[in-house]
């Protein structure tokens, strides 16, 4: 919670892990990799690993939880208990049932869920390994879960994070980071509409501050999104030389 | 669910930038916070915003701290939206809306540093005060997340507790008879604006609440933001989300009043 | 538990906080202050302080609840984590889920449950500062709730406690007196009826103090149902006036 | 549920102040205890009521005292009320009838003053004996609760516990050769009286339960009462509840006797 | 966990209670002891000593578990708290949420449960005390308890634990032989179709080994056999007298 | 459920011991095993076994002994069966299944002394390691168990834990920078034996398991079994049964060796 004064920043203005400010970690993409799902995503982001799947749309159970009008769309954001330092136990944290709200609120503005009513869509979100942006990686991969069960979407959801370290802004936050820097602020967007989808921001910005990092993160959020693109084609042309 | 009739009343009323309670957009509804009426408690405020009705108390214990923070006291905030305030409420451990309400209001306690943790460590790495923020909601007519947050802020500037020592054997004693307020530093406010149709809007009321397609919810210490948190099924465009935070950056001041009117902060 | 010689009366037979042996304390009844709730009362005894709501009757979920003789009465006696000496946590104890059956089964005889077939009452009673005799402010209040939730009675209910301290029986006992006093017991009544819905001995009395205590106990429970009466009549005359 | 016939067949034996099985209103079934049935417990009976069959066992280890009461023992009730038992009971944690009868025979055994907690504490404040005396109902027939209570006296009357003591340095030592009984200060004795149609009668069976108004269980110590407990969704008059109190007093002796009987307290 | 070098073997070959290698405890076997249950049982083997009962077939609640080919059969294997050394919670543990589904397991193949679709039958087992192989007498009640709850069935299941004491294959394994001794491995079987229905091995056997302990312990079960068989016998006769 | 003629290829094969992705009875899905890619876990392995794959994480910290084995580290084996692996898999804590696997993996584990727990003390009867190994399955095409209890041994084969000492005041501190592998005395393998029809297969895939009426779960260490379990709602005789321990023994070498090459144990 505390800064620890920690050199964040080098006196060359690089970040502990070498990136500059603005840069974001390596990314992997890999669609379809669970075979049950009918839908699925493998996203490294750095050191943050995770899977998604989505079952679905699916018949609900029981009933009474269907809509007449449109599909329901459950997600659950959960955690190893290998993945972060401690051990944490298997059952849902406060944070985690948190974090499963934030993120099914960050999908559902661009799924076009009045094509299903009747019928629940579930996205299932698995920690492998968190260093950090873990919410971001997450929305990554479960948008490109959607996208591969062939669920319409208004566009895909692209997201990253920005935070502040020593008093400057920077992108795609790790553990360390987020652990001794002042801000950490998720958000994530549908590119292509210019629509925010989650926001959160843990730390302190001046107004002006606060409008910089967002236009720095949606400019991230644009390049993820063109990743994921290429992530879902690259499935594509896989399953037609396969078929 | 609302009827038609009634959504169409709100949104006709919206169109000439009215609400069905003629305010304005900006507008919050009339504000009574009462506190110290939890004698049990360390600290406690009820506060009423139109017909949303929440009380927070504050209970204080020794207690260990964090691994990662062993000079600090420790701040824990639950919240519980029992079946007595909504019909829609049930029993049983907090779901996702409580979960998420407390875990914001922990966000923009914690980070406008309102208490001085520093402050409340007794023995560092050993003894810290813990500090225990129950909200519980008594009628629910919208809002509740900014009615909670003012009666946290008000039930934690009201609160007292016990000066603690260090006695020879390293134990850590209380005397009760010489209680002094929490050490604070600054007093935030929490402001919720609502997209409703295309317009946006303050202190949403219930039935505001359930056609809204988004909500963004701030936390200001002085003029800077601490806390946001975007919620809702629907999106925001990137213009919208930075006109929200001006207009509730507008209506700091006001909450702030309306705390230190009811706790008499800052008036010696 | 232990009666720890503390001079619960003074020499000249007053109570610690200066009450005659037979008063009650001074009791605050708001009738209608809960706008969700079909009826609502806030009731405050001393330091007791307790809201009470009534929904219903209403739907039953899950449907095998319902009763096709009568509506089922449900309640909840919950105190809040702050309302006690020592934090308590929010999750129902053995004590709450021991006092919701007892209240309920206290209210139960006075509601006329063969007019509302297939539904469910809903009595729900927070405690929002303990004092002693919490139990008993939850049925003074639930039972105004009940009526002006306009849900029809055979009677109201009243309650109140009657303890032995230092040997001399006492109404309406504090948290104070139950702790170092001998005796609490509890009564709830439907007065215009003499009958008896709670009653609860917790401490040895013999048989003959048994029954002083019964009388002392039933005469405080006519007073405090005259004053239920009143504020039922007082709510009725606002809502007059403002209609 | 019950058949008509069956409740016409209990009202017209009432109605002639007999019971269905020949029994007068004040008489109790047959009861069979067996004491020291569980070699792992401390303390153990079972007790068949009719066909009525519950088991109590007593476990004692060493706790910390409640802060209140530094210097006594620990007494904790836990009841289950088992599928095995009833087709009517569910698997998970105790309900509330379960929950209300632990907390009932809890009372009855604190405020008997039956086991003399003060002799359980070793070191004030620091090491108490914690006694559970944990209830399972194994065959539901009706009256749980008086039976329950009196399998929880027999099982605390037979129970034994090693010798404690405190070594040099300041530990608790437990010596487990030599077993001494509990400090016993009396016998309670738990009754209930079923009021079904304008009769009052004792030790109902569960086709007499479920026809009943309402119950009042009593303990008495002695010749005096020491818990009650109304229970059932009817009302009693103020008459007929004094009127219980009496029936019940009648009959302490016969219990305790019988307790003491299959325990053999008090014999040497 | 440990083998701690306790002689469980006299020089004389005889175990700490004086059995032979090959001998079982003293068995007593009651057949009808709950009257609420459809069959009931209590089985007392040394000191292990378990209640079992039989409810069904009866309707499933909820409607959805049922199944329209067969009845479902559901176990419940539970530990009075003070059944064991140190006070176990009364909440089910993962070791008895396991035993109850082997159990389960070992009762299944023995019925007939194509007589009764759409039906549940639940088979309770109350451990009272435990002294070792708790599972093989659970299974041994159980088993008295479907039969005379009249349910048809191939066959009886019998069951007993084989060890591995100081060396030596022993039978009906107590709870002091359990935890210093090398292995613990029960086993039930249909007797008279000479099937296994449950099996399982705790500690280090060569395959030689496992093959003798399988002959000595279906040996053991065959003797059971013969115990349930005229257990059954007896209630019958005894209810014969009765009527 | 499977479809009727999904059942036909399935025993059509079997019939001709053929399975129908063109196996012989006795042929394992083709292995993958990944370790080390949980950076934050002490150890980590992925197994991919045909489709079905499942992750396991070693995690180690300083912990009390069990009483009765004071000088021994604890080891714990949790399970978790996530929706994400399966259409059948339901959220919320582990149920039988995935305690039935935990547990016998746990006795594989323990029984194969494979990790030697008498090096993990570090003060008798006051500090151990505790090692938790959690097993989360991703996707479950049939044999969770064996794919399972491979990932474990492998993520055990090929975790690290600090230097543990203890200081001059009695404390255990720990040297990160120095960090050792497990001590380790032998690597188990488990193989489950499935009766389908009349056949004994081994490695099933999902579809066969649903139609299997039984199995046959055995861990070996070197040519000895140290744990088995037979699983299923049907009956195996007593001969089929030492058939499917003779099928497994066969097996063990070369499940071994899988598990040793991809984690380079026994290299150096």
């Amino acid at each position: 919670m505390e800064a620890k004064n920690l050199a964040l920043i080098s006196p060359e203005g690089l970040r502990i892990d070498g990136r500059k400010p603005d840069e974001i970690r390596d990314i992997k993409m890999t669609v379809g990799v669970l075979e049950n799902a009918d839908g699925s995503a493998y996203v490294e982001q750095g050191n943050t690993k995770v899977y998604a799947a989505v079952y679905g749309p699916r018949e609900v159970h029981p009933r009474h939880l269907a809509s007449p009008d449109k599909a329901v769309i459950r997600c659950r954001y959960h955690m190893t208990p290998f993945s972060v330092e401690e051990r944490k136990s298997p059952a849902p944290s406060r944070r985690e049932i948190e974090l499963s709200k934030v993120i099914r609120e960050a999908l559902t503005p661009a799924i076009l869920l009045e094509q299903f009513p009747f019928t629940v869509i579930d996205v299932f979100v698995e920690i492998i390994n968190a260093d950090g942006s873990t919410r971001c990686a997450s929305i990554i991969a479960a948008s490109l879960a959607l996208a591969s069960a062939g669920i319409p979407m208004r566009d895909l959801v692209a997201a990253c994070s920005v935070g502040k370290v020593n008093g400057v802004l920077v992108l795609d936050v790790t553990d360390t980071e987020d652990k001794h820097g002042e801000v950490d602020m998720p958000l994530a967007m549908m590119p292509n509409r210019n629509e925010v989808t989650l926001l959160q921001l843990d730390g302190v910005l001046s107004v002006e501050e606060l409008e910089k990092a967002i236009a720095m993160v949606s400019k991230a959020c644009r390049d993820i999104y063109e990743r994921q693109k290429n992530a879902l084609k690259a499935k594509y042309l896989e399953a037609r030389k396969v078929n | 669910m609302m009827s038609k009739v009634r959504r169409k009343q709100i949104m006709e009323a919206l169109s000439s930038n009215k609400r069905t309670d003629d305010r304005g957009l900006e507008d919050v509804r009339n504000i009574e916070i009462r506190c110290g009426i939890v004698p049990n408690a360390d600290g406690s405020a009820e506060v009423r915003l139109g017909k949303t009705l929440t009380i927070a108390g504050v209970k204080m214990n020794i207690g260990v701290p964090f691994p990662d923070t062993p000079d600090m006291g420790v701040l824990i905030v639950n919240a519980e939206f029992l079946p007595i305030a909504s019909p829609t409420f049930e029993p049983g451990p907090p779901d996702e809306n409580a979960i998420e309400l407390a875990r914001v209001i922990d966000r923009g306690l914690r980070r406008s540093e309102m208490v001085d943790l520093k402050q409340l460590c007794i023995i560092p790495g050993k003894a810290v005060w813990e500090i225990w923020v129950d909200i519980h909601a008594l009628n629910h007519d919208g809002n509740l997340m900014d009615a909670s947050a003012m009666a946290s802020v008000a039930a934690l500037l009201t609160a007292t507790l016990p000066k603690a020592a260090v006695n020879d054997k390293g134990e850590v004693t209380l005397d009760k008879s010489a209680r002094q307020k929490l050490p604070i530093k600054g007093v935030p406010a929490t402001i919720t604006v609502a997209k409703v149709g295309d317009k946006l809007l303050i202190d949403p009321c219930l039935d505001e609440e359930e056609i809204a397609d988004a909500f963004l919810t701030m936390t200001f210490i002085g003029d800077k933001t601490c806390s946001i948190q975007k919620r809702g099924e629907k999106a925001l465009s990137i213009e919208e989300t930075l006109r929200c935070v001006n207009i509730a950056r507008k209506k700091v001041e006001e909450l702030v009043n309306a705390v230190k009117e009811a706790t008499g902060y800052g008036k010696n």
